[in-house]
């Protein structure tokens, strides 16, 4: 069992890591490097594929057991649940007013893609496995956070008269429910369920052999976006900042116990952690633009990007993963 | 020698996260038909939007719609209320047109 | 103080696949230059128009013109023919252009 | 020898058929899964270089038989010749005009390359090989179509006063020779054949190990062209949709039988079938699109996009595939 | 009923190399905003401009600004200093605009 | 060791070099083939990231000798001074002006990552190696010959009054120092030195299997924008166009006596006569349309791409191969 601080040095110098690096010192000096904006969807597109498909051969292998039910269930009261805790943080050690920390509630019950693939990358160099469940739950955790992110401003503001109550449309609870990445991953997650072994055959020279090479230029990618918004922490404040960095530690303990407590394996655990630190910085703020727009994206496209991502990336993925062993061995 | 009929031209630069709102909008007020620039970036008192990257919230697109006097000020009266909390501007011009029935 | 010289601004937003019929036009009547911008989706007559993965059957271009009145109105004239058939409008303004040289 | 239902249902749960099922549903949902336009665009034209290459190579190493001039002679005559049958029935069994049935004929005289490169994939996993000379026809197929479906529409107009008649000025007839794909396609087989062997040791990595992953890719992309598509079968009348189904089995027959009486092998028959089956739904489309405006795309492109594709990619190449087995064993 | 304001419209097509120092002019003489079409090609004095292929030697850009009179007049000004030796053309047209305090 | 004539026409039958003429046959001929130009944006970030890892990793096997140091005076001396001889030739054999003979000049001193990566792929085929300094190099000689080619303007231009002298704003130094291509050079040549083999066995399967593959990919997307800029000779005048074609010659010759004196090996010496020979197309013709307006890209970019770029794939690098082999034997 490798100690806490050699697993994070090993993370610091892995080419994923050292590639974000490279991108947050590119962006902060304004080099014109840039990928190109479609390649970069396509990259995220791969990694949502890949990861999902090598989940569901994982499931097909390893049978249906109770626990996915369990998992599923967890994702579900997770995503629902976190953002009341985020909430309550927010008023008390913020300046936030209801709509800004109701939206910043919601991205923190929700979760980063990315985040989570980098933590299985960080647990493949230690051929750790883990519950090809825990993809479903990724792909589960993405929107309810969003209902009760609404339902928080809405119950906040009623006060306030003439505001427009905050409403989850069906045509907005719609593209929640079908966006890109929840359709990808349910859908590749099932076709890898189906196809198994034999689907692998096929996808393997794609999804696996260059899959570490490709997370590492998403995360240039990643970096760049990152080192350009950096100076916009002025707009954020430090008191946010520091949640930024607080509330993942208390998500990653909450998801951490309900994994143990739902039995998922070392992998499982590290990467549930993860789920419940990660913040999303995609599909919410879509979703928060189009239906809580008293909420100012400049704070909390920041915050779940500039601040969160990072200190997963570097900090929280080893120190999670070493809980996890911690616990484990419990 | 061709016709040439006066319309209004408006030009709505609004954030891709209104856009789908506003042109429904436009064809409820009845007008005809509107053309779409997406991936236009720009500064304004929301302050500068130009990255795609991530989702639409900080793009913008530019709808444009020519229409009769009549229906463009449907149109110009519901704006202000759609682009509350939204960045957005509408512009207004006099433009000629051929095809009348197009419009 | 810069001189300011009264033009007409030609604004054509046509199927992309009748885009080289109009701008060999547009050079055939004289005039000195032209912008395009392409990828513009948009509804109209003849329906939805925003599909740039299959060829260029169901994407727009917009091509806008700045000329002299006369040069202008020769474009007016050609444009109904060129248009029959195809998804397209042609919307007119008043401009003014500094550099009279480039026009 | 697998039975009809056996390779039926294999082809069903291949990955490709399966992620191609994930698009029309995602597509049909109006997720908002989209593949980038340049990624797609990228992705057609790894498939026509990799398809072209290997039909090179294999060339290269078969060299050139006397089936290859006939292989070609058939492919110009097939692409010639189906336009007239297609408006022939086109003209009897639907309402659809003069130049409405020109163009419709046009599209089943020319071919799919993405569902030629399916059935490849299809014979791939049968490791049933085929004569390099039928990527050539791939290539020669794809625009004298064009020619007859053009020929058809002047007759059919002329008669009505008025009407410019459409002409294949001599701007449309270079482009549509020198059109993306043919100029691809048999680009990448004239290198294929002149670097042979080597050539293929520096290609392989690229173009032949993750080649079914991309185009189960690439179908994910298809099948949300063709979701999104599924609602305008109104604009195109049942009459019409029903020969957009037995069109590509007549079409497939006469493939077999021409592909028999030259002699080629069972996977060559095969892909002969495919290509008399399958209906163009980009270059034609373009091409009708200038010379014969008159026709309303409306129809063609739902037609062979949202209809004959999928029914050659899920029915037709499983089908044609036995029929060229049985046909093959007599 | 909504309130117009009279502003002008100035649409500069550029080429990209130049698109910052226009762009720190239209600030620096008190334009509260801008938008940017990137991506546009075309055809002028210095020949046809399309290929975006290769960094933004041949790539155009369209700027827009509405702005008042006053600060409109500005721009005007500095613009023929700017364009000299490059590619660029300046167009100013009379528009009307809801949400004055954008302007 | 295979004769010039030997080497020179297994280059010109590679596929690198076939898919570049079907570019440019492609593109002479106004066919509609077209890479989208996210995706060659794309292919050219992963040249340089591969090759700049590649170097890195070698350096950390290698270890960083006196020799890196030289390399890297090197660079800098070649491209600062080789302008001057370049303005000299230029002023003396053409009709150029001060400012376009001043931009000319600039991009020879500069070089073209393509034509360098090509080379690498050359020396790959004949598994013959090179320093990892050299890929240093490439990033260190891309900037300096701007500042000398502007200094050269401004000396000429000084005279003719009225003339905005042109300078070397902070803005664009800045731009250029941090050119998308240097920082991605030098970013991943640090990051394969820090992770060395680790990271190469991670890397691997995306940067060095494919490779080939994607640059003979690239090089038709080279093709054909030269192919398209083919009719423009016209613009540039005979004079010129020989200048083209003698200038790499006499810096090939000064690459490979330079390279040699401080020891470098036969590939090594072979490529750091490709940098001198090769002129820059991107990153020096954005910085002359900032810094030197006067200077008419008409006649730079087509010269540098149309001219000396396939003069330096088809016939330099086999050519300053031999020259190597030769030089090295004595
Ligand atoms: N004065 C202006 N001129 C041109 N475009 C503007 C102007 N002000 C705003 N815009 C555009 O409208 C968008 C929204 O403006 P705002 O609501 O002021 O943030 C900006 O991102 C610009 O694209
Ligand atoms: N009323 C309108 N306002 C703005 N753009 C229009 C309008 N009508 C049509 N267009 C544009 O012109 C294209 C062709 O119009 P149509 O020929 O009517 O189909 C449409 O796809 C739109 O992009
Ligand atoms: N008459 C015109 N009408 C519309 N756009 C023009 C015109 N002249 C020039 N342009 C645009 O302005 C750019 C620069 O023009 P120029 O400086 O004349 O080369 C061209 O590339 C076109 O995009
Ligand atoms: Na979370
Ligand atoms: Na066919
Ligand atoms: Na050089």
């Amino acid at each position: 069992m490798d100690t806490l601080l050699q697993s994070a040095l090993d993370n610091l110098i892995s080419p994923m890591v050292l590639f974000f690096a490279l991108g947050v010192v590119a962006g902060w000096l304004k080099s014109d490097l840039a990928i190109p904006e479609p390649i970069s969807k396509g990259l995220a597109l791969y990694l949502m594929l890949a990861i999902g498909f090598k989940g569901g051969v994982e499931l097909a292998s390893n049978g249906l057991g109770g626990t996915v039910v369990a998992a599923m269930a967890l994702a579900l009261a997770l995503s629902f649940s976190m953002p009341l805790l985020a909430y309550a943080l927010l008023r008390a050690a913020t300046r936030l007013d209801v709509p800004n920390a109701a939206a910043v509630a919601a991205h923190y019950g929700s979760v980063s893609v990315v985040t989570f693939v980098a933590a299985t990358g960080f647990l493949g160099y230690r051929s750790i496995s883990y519950e090809g469940s825990v993809v479903a739950m990724l792909a589960l955790m993405e929107t309810p956070a969003i209902v009760t992110g609404l339902l928080l401003a809405r119950r906040g503001m009623s006060e306030a008269a003439g505001n427009r109550a905050p409403l989850l449309s069906a045509d907005v609870t719609r593209e929640v429910i079908l966006s890109s990445s929840v359709v990808l991953l349910i859908g590749s997650l099932l076709i890898g369920w189906m196809t198994g072994k034999d689907g692998m055959t096929v996808m393997a020279p794609a999804i696996v052999d260059p899959f570490k090479a490709v997370l590492a230029v998403f995360l240039l990618d990643m970096g760049l976006l990152v080192g350009r918004r950096l100076r916009d922490f002025r707009a954020v404040g430090w008191s946010l900042v520091a949640f930024g960095l607080y509330m993942p530690l208390l998500g990653a303990m909450v998801g951490l116990i309900t994994a143990k407590a739902i039995g998922l394996s070392l992998g499982g655990m590290t990467l549930v952690a993860v789920l419940a630190a990660s913040a999303s910085y995609i599909v919410v703020p879509a979703a928060m633009r189009i239906s809580l727009p008293q909420a100012n994206p400049a704070i909390y496209v920041p915050l779940s990007l500039a601040v969160t991502f990072p200190f997963n990336l570097i900090v929280g993925i080893p120190l999670y993963y070493a809980a996890a062993q911690w616990i484990a061995g419990m | 020698m061709v016709q040439l009929y006066r319309k209004k031209r408006i030009e709505i630069t609004v954030e891709a996260a209104r856009a789908r709102a506003i042109i429904e909008m436009i064809e409820s007020v009845g007008a005809k038909g509107y053309t779409l620039v997406s991936e236009v970036s720009g500064k304004g008192n929301r302050g500068v939007r130009n990255d795609a990257h991530l989702s639409d919230v900080f793009r913008n697109v530019m709808i444009i719609v020519i229409a009769a006097e009549e229906i463009a000020s449907r149109i110009i009266e519901q704006s202000p209320g759609l682009l509350e909390n939204y960045a957005g501007i509408v512009v207004v011009s006099d433009v000629e047109v051929i095809r009348d029935e197009h419009f």
